[in-house]
């Protein structure tokens, strides 16, 4: 059982870093702000939510279980509302190129 | 630990390397966003260096009020930047400059490589205090009982500094309502968070408050976090900045330094001496203090970041 | 190297760099930023003389952490007390320089401070 | 597990260091206040997995922290920001 579980976070951890790092090679190469945008949320919310996915098996009890669902939960509502503002930032103001 | 090992040393550097944008950015925007990235980043570092307290107020205090009053004075600074840039000092002065930098670092780093042996600690004399005080939490032992005075006297600090920034406005303005940078973006998703938000943190406020008693946490940190809710429901025009001529305002900013002189002087009567607790009461008697205390601290951070009153007084 | 170490040198270093920069920029928001830089850098040395000064089943000394917190709440209000009288300056003259003459001087034999 | 969860650690802090290199540099403030949504996030990941690859149950609060006050920062800068000033390019950028 706990070998088991040790193997859920090591592949789910394992891929949510992938995703950082998806997220990390699209801010490098993309060429514009939204394009940039979108990227950035790639890490957020599946990086961090497979991290978080990964770390449950590992905790201790339930409300730690909940706080680090908690956690995801708060970063995805940041996330969602940051999105949007800096998305009406960029087209109210004209694209950079 | 190799992991550890590799870490810790990503963190330095990346610590080094954000520090040194804020400091030599072009546009102070850029050095401004590099700060509070820095500020994250430190709250890395105490976690390393096992002073998760300390994480938790730097996390508090530079992702959220020190962050929101360092952006709005940058957009609000903005048309006078090129100007004020111009005035690069002359490259003596920079090359004096920089060897005294380096000199004090230099110093300091030989501080940190050759220390005193042994290492000086009062941690042995702050245990000595955290049964009777049935506190788990030593740093809020220490905040609260063992060295309380400091913290007292930095509350007077705090309303201070609020004194000093309301002093700022003209006279006609006196007793009136700070405003929140008008003539941003308003309305969407950003009432939306300031609906959904501020409960949620306000329960986390709670909750570390609470925690703080035998685990990280504590007033501080719990006031930073409530400060940030307060400014969020300001900042989206939910509600408007209170008028500080309020008498049941300033009641609110006093109450905390208030409480604990009250406490402190106590002790003058029943044990023995200033800020000492009774000992049967002791843990009763902080959670009362700090609890005054956190809201005391949010008002105020929360008031520094609105700055000084900018609409003259209804009545 | 120990974590402490390497992060006790880390302070070190910020403080000069906080130091060159508070010296150096014209512009006085630019300098209040390298100010809390420096301030940081001395936090974190005291967070390293915590973690050297660990006893008695602690992770650090809980005096000078307790210290730094304080420390870093001051260090917020000293800043936004700064920005204020910056934000006034800037509102009273129209720009925000502490140079006495006011006329720009790009000849950079430096303003009154 | 704690060598494993510890080097995810710093796989993920190495990620996010080579992303603000990026947006750091602009061109627009937009980009920038995408440095702070990136480090909020990934700093959050890195504390998660040092709390329990290091046995630090307390970070998680700070991560806790950092979650709800994620948001704070760009709030600030699309409300402060004047009209035509925030997605701008900087005359002064290099």
């Amino acid at each position: 059982m706990r070998v088991l579980l040790d193997l859920v976070t090591i592949i789910a951890v394992a891929a949510g870093a992938l995703f950082i790092m998806a997220g990390t090679v699209g801010l490098l190469r993309f060429p514009d702000s939204l394009s940039r945008l979108h990227a950035l949320t790639k890490a957020d919310n599946l990086g961090l939510g497979l991290i978080v996915l990964g770390l449950l098996p590992q905790s201790q009890s339930l409300s730690a279980m909940l706080k680090l669902v908690a956690i995801w939960l708060l970063a995805q509502l940041a996330g969602a509302t940051v999105t949007q503002l800096v998305a009406r930032a960029i087209r109210r103001d004209g694209q950079p190129v | 630990m190799i992991a550890a090992h590799v870490f810790d040393a990503a963190l330095a550097v990346l610590v080094l390397g954000v520090a040194i944008w804020t400091v030599t950015a072009g546009p102070a925007f850029a050095a401004v966003i590099g700060f509070v990235a820095y500020g994250l980043l430190l709250a890395l570092v105490w976690v390393r260096i096992a002073a998760v307290d300390v994480a938790l107020t730097e996390a508090a205090v530079g992702s959220g009020v020190t962050g929101a009053l360092l952006i709005s004075a940058a957009a609000r600074l903005r048309p006078t930047e090129q100007r004020a840039a111009a005035e690069q000092p002359g490259p003596a002065l920079r090359f004096a400059a920089a060897a005294l930098a380096v000199l004090v670092a230099a110093g300091l780093a030989a501080l940190v490589l050759f220390p005193a042996e042994p290492a000086p600690t009062l941690a042995p004399a702050a245990a000595a205090h955290l049964q009777a005080l049935d506190v788990g939490n030593p740093v809020t032992a220490v905040l609260l009982a063992y060295r309380s005075l400091d913290t007292l006297l930095e509350k007077v600090v705090l309303l201070l500094a609020l004194m000093g920034v309301w002093s700022l406005a003209p006279d006609r303005f006196w007793g009136g309502a700070p405003k929140l940078w008008p003539g941003g973006q308003r309305g969407g998703e950003l009432t939306l968070l300031a609906r959904l938000l501020p409960p949620i943190g306000i329960v986390i406020g709670v909750y570390i408050l609470w925690v703080g008693a035998v685990a990280p946490g504590g007033a501080f940190q719990s006031g930073a976090i409530l400060a940030a809710m307060w400014l969020l429901v300001m900042i989206a025009g939910l509600q408007k900045a209170p008028e500080i001529g309020q008498w049941r305002l300033r009641l609110i900013l006093v109450a905390g330094p208030a409480v604990f002189l009250a406490v402190g002087l106590a002790g003058f009567a029943l044990p023995n001496g200033f800020l000492s607790y009774p000992e049967e009461y002791a843990k009763p008697l902080i959670i009362a203090v700090e609890v005054v205390l956190t809201l005391s601290i949010a008002a105020i951070l929360g008031l520094l970041v609105a700055g000084p009153p900018e609409s003259e007084r209804q009545r | 190297m120990t974590a402490a170490t390497l992060f006790g040198l880390c302070g070190a270093a910020l403080v000069g760099l906080g130091l060159f920069g508070t010296i150096v920029h014209p512009q006085p928001l630019r300098k209040i930023l390298a100010f809390n830089v420096l301030g940081s850098g001395v936090f974190l040395l005291f967070g390293v003389i915590a973690r050297r000064g660990a006893a008695a089943a602690m992770g650090g000394d809980p005096v000078p952490q307790a210290m730094v917190i304080t420390g870093i709440v001051v260090a917020f209000s000293a800043t936004a007390l700064a920005i204020a009288l910056l934000l006034r300056l800037s509102s009273i003259s129209g720009s925000a320089t502490l140079s006495t003459d006011t006329s720009a001087r790009p000849d950079g034999s430096g303003g009154g401070r | 597990m704690a060598e494993f969860l510890t080097a995810a650690a710093a796989f993920v802090l190495a990620m996010v260091a080579l992303g603000l290199v990026r947006i750091l540099r602009g061109p627009a403030n937009a980009d920038r206040m995408m440095a702070a949504q990136l480090l909020g996030s990934g700093g959050i990941a890195a504390l998660l997995l040092l709390a329990v690859g290091t046995e630090t149950p307390a970070a998680v609060d700070a991560a806790l922290t950092l979650a709800l006050l994620a948001a704070f920062a760009a709030v600030a800068f699309a409300s402060s920001v004047p009209r035509s000033g925030a997605g701008e390019r900087d005359a002064t950028d290099r």
